[in-house]
């Protein structure tokens, strides 16, 4: 149905895609692989329109097609989920969906009524009980990456293009846009879908696609592939995935507690009667890591935000770290005692992307790089590149801008910045959302080793089994309480779930 | 909340500066008891109405995180131009040829020229990617050199009545000059709440580039954009003509900074995408009874200056502390 | 041998002046550049947009390119001396127009018109229109500009002598046609029953007049201005001006170019300062004026 | 490609004004054997002076995002400052208290009045979270209002040679002026690219967010800038007072937008984040050498607006196709 033949396409400096050539069927979902930067996003905006320039030719339904735009793609019924959040902030649901194909009156004026009705049909199939007015900007990640699925569906398309839509995304959430794939599938449609979540592949994709380093390696059934194959053909080798050592969960138990945080409250920025954080009290102790679950809202990224104050003038409750009391006033403060945040979203707070890898490394440890009150150039540089060898970031200098890099090395500059702190209590914000599996195995690593250092560890994650595989002790949040604190002896998919849902 | 966005609250979002200028309006009246009279209420009515249309088209390009430094200057050559047909009409004394122009006419060739200078506005800012800043700098230095050159330097007056009655007449008890503003007003709202044009100037203000991945088409916009900023502000040069009977060569110097500071005092965000057209009228009304109220309580030129400085930065602190996030 | 030499190359005359924003000026320096290439120079018109330190680049600039005398229009008698003594240490003779620079034997010779004494004539036939007796607003020009003041001065060192004339607001409105309208229109609603104003120039004056008609009391108020702009020269022989301060600009300039020109030939001893009366336009004289007119 | 922004490179970016620069040159010493000489270099740099150092200040904060209107008027209260205290002193006959300024101490005064201006702008900014446009618009017309209020309207003169050599003097063959402009680059191109305060400026230009989350203390930081950037415009001030040896009270007018023009044509971004202090020298001396120029041409007044314009737009034209992306 879409043929991508010799499809070649260069950035300054960077092949992106050399030579690829790959095709989509009627009638199935045909998963696309490969590591972070191995191409997958560049080669789905040229199927889209987006691109326009390129080597190679693009057939559909048998005809050479050449879009040279969104529209025209849009036009033969091409529709795409962006990996990039791509929602105007300050418009609303039924405005974002609407955008670009908005439905008019007789008087050419547009029909708010008709297309608010649409709206509320979708998100009804979608599940997403909210008003089609609500402003996008007031919704959560995983909310606002369901707009954008509904987005895609609005028009009937014969191809929907879905560039990792779940990485936002809840487990319920993830059951209802499988079910709506299904029923695509059923109606003849074809279905390229990216995901790192290899999991999810095995369930609802029939073929897949690998490509490494811009080159496609190899097609095939997915019935007639298994996980850890599919991984060695992505990366090329073969990857020793972490798996729970038995021995690290029982070491850290005994220990002292290294941060404590005691009633800590957040009320709520316009309703001050409200609070979004409800007296949460918890410890970690030297060398553990801790998992926090919660369903989208539950209120972890406000928890973590508060602990290294963030919301100073909304906040109650006191911390102590290594015995002393901290004082919740700014982020500068924070960092002082030993405190570090890797934050949610990396593109926005975790990252200045304009500017190149070494300086965003640098920029949380600059007094340990000057000399004389000037920041020496040499100092800086061998910081970076200490940290590009340590966690293996890929980028061809410590010169390289870091917008320029894939999603799973940003995350690692985003890491490297804060180990330059030498923190005491690193805090993760969904570390690995958006990273291939490769990456997630050495953060995984990373984790262990700081934790085996005597490291305090905050993971927030949405996924389990991520928290299964990496925490010695997994708490539970909902509606902005703690509801429940399992070691990891007891925790179960089951438990967490139902603590994530108890109010 | 630094790292989140603000949320929408609509209900204050459109009435913001009502506050201020309330406040505004109750000092005012208490100093001076001519202030809540009829007489000055149309007063400040007109003289506003310049601005109202200027500040319309600036709202538009600001909605989509553009700016406008070139109004006052295509006010003034859109003006000029005007005056000049209206007088002289176009004399080719070589050709023998004379072609003399109604006011309609000369109207729409001024009009046609504040689009014109707003079209290249946009071209040049989305063909070569210039930051508004500049494309329109420069046009602010172009246009009035424009104005020098064909003006010669002088004023052009004596315009004849029926078209003074654009700047001074009334129409059903309320002058000419604010019918027209209320009606572009009017037009302005309808645009931006009701149609796609509208839509896609929020859109391309709140993400250009979410907004091109939807297949606006952001340059085309943008021109639309610029040249109907470019529009009214022509229409303003032939009101400010109109009210003088005189195209002055220097009219509108500076009047970018009173139409961003409308705009800005109204709500609407130099970055884009938040923000209303009447929001604009409320930092323009707040501007211009700001301006009478002092002449009225005849407050020293000298003070002048600094009071409404300071009114300016009470209003907007008072918008904020009213949509304030923590 | 000389005669030759400056026909090979032709001698050169700056004519810089304060602003090109105002017509006035216009003709002040059109005048002079028409005038000196009457008499065989090259000129060139230098506009310093009311900014001294801009004169001072302009002057910089005549100076390294080469020209042999400057026509100076000074943008601020005290802020533009150090200009008008940079080109008399470099060599280049200095003519003041209209406005004049405080500083004896800076400038060759400094050809002005008389704001001050100007605005005195203005004041007294204020006092007579009025009968020594009503209510007045005043209307400024920039407040920045000492031509504000020395109008303002001059006309109230007559009009304050008569306590019967009482002014019940000053304000300004920048020299500006727009915002003197502006301006006197919100006058008038805290002074609905005043009986003149006084505007520091022609401009402000034809916008006031233009308020009181809309307001319908152009046949109540009188207008003074000053300057001896067309508009208003016309608005006094329709009897809806009162009076202006005409000032000849054209008079001044070529009285300048002349100058120059003597002083390249050779002379060197010129009267300080040459007086150009600014003289009284009122309804009844005004058939003896010709209106401002250009080169 | 709209999509994807530019790639880093350094070379270019370094020098992208240069290119426009050497043809501007190049163009007008082939129609003037006047450009090329001693003497009329160092007129240039003379007249460039005042601008290199207010937008030496302005960069800083265009880089972290901001901008800053008020430069103008607190260039001109600066200056008057320091010639109302040499002139005059502070006077107290009631309290029978006179005291006298050295030029040093009256100097210091009017660096002073700059640097709490520019506090002023920097704390409102922060405090009540204004966009910087409004609150330096604000200061713009309260800094002019208190100009007037101190001058009253009139010019402050007669300075005294040991002031005046500030602006006019000479040392080892160079203008006093142009060693000042210097000297104020050097240091801030040292901050800017080798310590902690300019990483940070340049940080909370790229990303406010990431830079507050990685212990940037942003509020502290931005009133630093602005009132770095008040002192600047001071010193821009002196030199202007001292060059003619009187203080002006509509001194600087208009200066923020020729300020700010340097600093988008020597290609710092006014979104933030991107652009160099030697960029905006380059663009200074752009707009220098075009205003120098179009004079020794003896381009008549009315169309040197007109030139001047299409030459900035050209300027930025030709910088922007230089550091193109693809
Ligand atoms: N605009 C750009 N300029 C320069 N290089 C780019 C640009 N866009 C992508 N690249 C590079 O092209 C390569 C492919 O990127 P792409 O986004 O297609 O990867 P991906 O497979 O989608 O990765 P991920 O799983 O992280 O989303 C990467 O090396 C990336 O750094
Ligand atoms: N911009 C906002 N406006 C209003 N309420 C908000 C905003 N951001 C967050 N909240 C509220 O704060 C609470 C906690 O949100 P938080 O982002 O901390 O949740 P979370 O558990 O981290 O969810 P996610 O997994 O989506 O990041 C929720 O009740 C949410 O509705
Ligand atoms: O004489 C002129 C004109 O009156 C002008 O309007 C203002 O400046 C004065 O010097
Ligand atoms: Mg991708
Ligand atoms: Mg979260």
């Amino acid at each position: 149905m879409l043929v991508a033949d010799h499809v070649t396409k260069r950035f300054a400096g960077v092949t992106a895609l050399d030579a690829v050539c790959l095709s989509f069927e009627a009638g199935q979902v045909t998963a696309v692989i490969g590591e972070n930067g191995a191409g997958k996003s560049t080669l789905m905006k040229i199927l889209s329109g987006v691109y326009a320039e390129y080597e190679g030719q693009i057939r559909y339904k048998g005809q050479p097609v050449r879009f040279a735009s969104i529209r025209d793609a849009q036009a033969c019924g091409i529709s795409i989920i962006h990996q990039e959040l791509n929602l105007i902030p300050y418009l609303t649901i039924t405005e974002n969906i609407f955008l670009g194909r908005e439905l008019t009156t007789r008087w050419g004026t547009l029909d708010q009524k008709a297309m608010r009705q649409r709206t509320r049909q979708l998100l009804d199939e979608l599940k997403l009980p909210l008003d089609p007015d609500t402003i996008v900007a007031d919704l959560k990640v995983g909310q606002q990456q369901v707009v954008e699925i509904a987005k895609a569906l609005l028009e009937e398309s014969e191809v929907i293009i879905m560039d990792e839509p779940t990485s936002a995304i809840t487990e319920s959430e993830v059951a209802v846009l499988f079910r709506i794939i299904n029923e695509l599938r059923q109606q003849g449609k074809a279905i390229v879908y990216i995901s790192h979540k290899l999991d999810e592949l095995f369930v609802i994709a029939d073929r897949y696609v690998v490509l490494r380093d811009g080159r496609s390696i190899e097609s095939g059934a997915m019935q007639a592939i298994n996980h850890d194959s599919l991984i060695h053909k992505m990366v090329g080798r073969e990857v020793q995935l972490i798996r729970r050592s038995s021995s690290l969960s029982a070491a850290p138990n005994g220990r002292q507690p290294l941060f404590s945080a005691d009633s800590i409250c957040l009320t709520h920025p316009f309703r001050s009667e409200e609070l979004q954080l409800k007296s949460l009290s918890f410890t970690v102790r030297h060398g553990e890591v801790v998992g926090i679950f919660g369903l989208m809202g539950a209120g972890r990224t406000e928890l973590l935000e508060t602990l290294f104050g963030l919301h100073p003038q909304r906040t109650q409750g006191t911390i102590w770290l290594g015995g002393q009391q901290v004082p919740i006033r700014n982020p500068a403060t924070a960092i002082q005692a030993g405190m570090a945040l890797v934050p949610e979203d990396r593109k926005r707070d975790g990252l200045v992307l304009g500017m190149d890898v070494q300086e965003n490394i640098s920029l949380t440890a600059l007094e340990h790089i000057e000399r004389g009150g000037l920041l020496n150039n040499a100092k800086e540089t061998t910081l970076a590149r200490k940290y590009m060898a340590d966690l293996r970031i890929k980028t061809p200098s410590e010169k390289q801008l870091t917008r320029n890099l894939s999603g799973g090395n940003q995350q690692k500059v985003v890491l490297s910045k804060w180990l330059a702190t030498n923190p005491r209590l690193l805090m993760l914000d969904e570390p690995t959302r958006g990273i291939d599996i490769n990456a997630k195995n050495e953060i995984y690593k990373l984790i262990e080793l700081l934790a085996a250092d005597g490291v305090g560890v905050i993971v927030v994650s949405s996924e389990i089994p991520e928290l299964l595989t990496i925490a010695d002790r997994i708490l539970v949040m909902s509606e902005g309480r703690l509801t429940a604190e399992l070691p990891i002896a007891d925790a179960t998919e089951d438990a967490i779930l139902k603590a994530a849902l108890s109010t | 909340m630094p790292l989140t966005l603000q949320p929408y609250r609509p209900a204050l979002v459109k009435f913001q500066s009502l506050i201020a200028l309330f406040v505004l309006c109750l000092g005012i009246s208490l100093l001076s008891d001519k202030f809540l009279t009829g007489a000055n209420f149309w007063n400040v009515m007109r003289q506003i109405s310049v601005n109202v249309c200027i500040s319309t088209g600036m709202t538009l390009v600001v909605l989509t995180a553009g700016i406008d430094l070139s109004v006052g200057s295509v006010l003034a050559l859109s003006g000029a131009i005007t005056a000049g047909l209206l007088r002289n009409g176009i004399q080719l004394p070589d050709a023998n040829l004379y072609i003399g122009f109604t006011v309609l006419g000369a109207m729409l060739a001024g009009i046609t020229t504040g689009s014109a200078l707003g079209w290249f506005n946009g071209w040049a800012i989305t063909r070569f990617r210039l930051p508004p800043f500049v494309a329109t700098l420069a046009m602010l230095t172009i246009a009035r050199g424009l104005t020098m050159l064909w003006t010669e330097g002088f004023p052009i007056t004596g315009l004849g009545e029926s078209f003074t009655y654009l700047g001074t007449g009334w129409f059903l008890g309320i002058p000419v000059p604010v019918w027209l503003s209320v009606i572009i007003v009017a037009v302005a709202v309808l645009v931006t709440n009701k149609t796609r044009l509208g839509r896609y100037i929020y859109a391309i203000g709140g993400s250009e580039s979410a907004a091109r991945l939807s297949g606006v088409n952001v340059e085309r916009i943008k021109i639309i954009v610029y040249t109907i900023a470019g529009a009214l502000a022509a229409v303003g040069g032939l009101l400010v003509t109109s009210r003088l009977d005189s195209a002055q060569p220097n009219a509108g110097t500076s009047y970018e900074l009173d139409s961003i500071a409308a705009v800005v005092i109204g709500g609407t965000s130099l970055s884009g995408g938040r923000g209303s057209i009447l929001g604009t009228v409320q930092g323009a009304v707040i501007i211009g009874v700001l301006n009478n109220g002092l002449v009225l309580l005849n407050v020293s030129p000298f003070w002048q200056q600094v009071v409404k400085g300071f009114v300016i930065l009470l209003a907007v602190i008072i918008d904020k502390s009213n949509s304030k996030s923590e | 041998h000389s005669a030759s030499d400056s026909v090979n190359t032709p001698k050169k005359m700056a004519v810089i002046v304060s602003t090109l924003n105002n017509p006035w000026f216009v003709v002040l320096a059109e005048s002079a550049a028409a005038e000196a290439k009457l008499l065989g120079y090259e000129t060139k018109i230098f506009d310093s947009q009311n900014n001294t330190a801009l004169e001072a680049d302009h002057v910089e600039n005549a100076i390294v390119s080469g020209f042999n005398a400057i026509l100076l229009n000074p943008t601020d008698s005290d802020g533009s001396i150090v200009n008008v003594m940079k080109a008399k240490e470099a060599g280049l003779p200095v003519f003041c127009m209209d406005r004049e620079v405080n500083a004896s034997g800076a400038a060759t010779a400094q050809i002005l018109s008389d704001n001050y004494s100007g605005c005195v004539a203005i004041g007294e036939d204020f006092v007579k229109g009025l009968n020594k007796k009503g209510t007045y607003v005043e209307i400024l020009g920039l407040v920045g500009d000492n031509n504000t003041w020395n109008r303002s001065k001059g006309f109230h060192s007559v009009v304050d002598r008569y306590p019967g004339l009482k002014m019940v607001a000053q304000q300004s409105a920048d020299f500006d046609r727009n915002k003197a309208m502006d301006v006197l229109e919100s006058m008038l609603q805290a002074h609905p029953d005043i009986n003149a104003v006084f505007c520091g120039n022609d401009a402000m004056a034809m916008g006031a007049y233009q308020a009181l008609v809309a307001a319908g009391k152009a046949s109540d108020v009188g207008v003074y201005g000053f300057d001896g702009a067309d508009d208003v020269m016309n608005s006094i022989r329709d009897r809806k001006i009162k009076a202006t301060g005409m000032q000849s600009p054209q008079v001044m300039a070529q009285t300048a170019a002349r100058y120059a020109d003597a002083y390249i030939k050779g002379k060197r001893d010129f009267a300080q300062r040459v007086p150009v009366a600014v003289e009284l336009v009122t309804q009844k004289n005004i058939a003896d004026y010709l209106t401002l007119t250009r080169p």
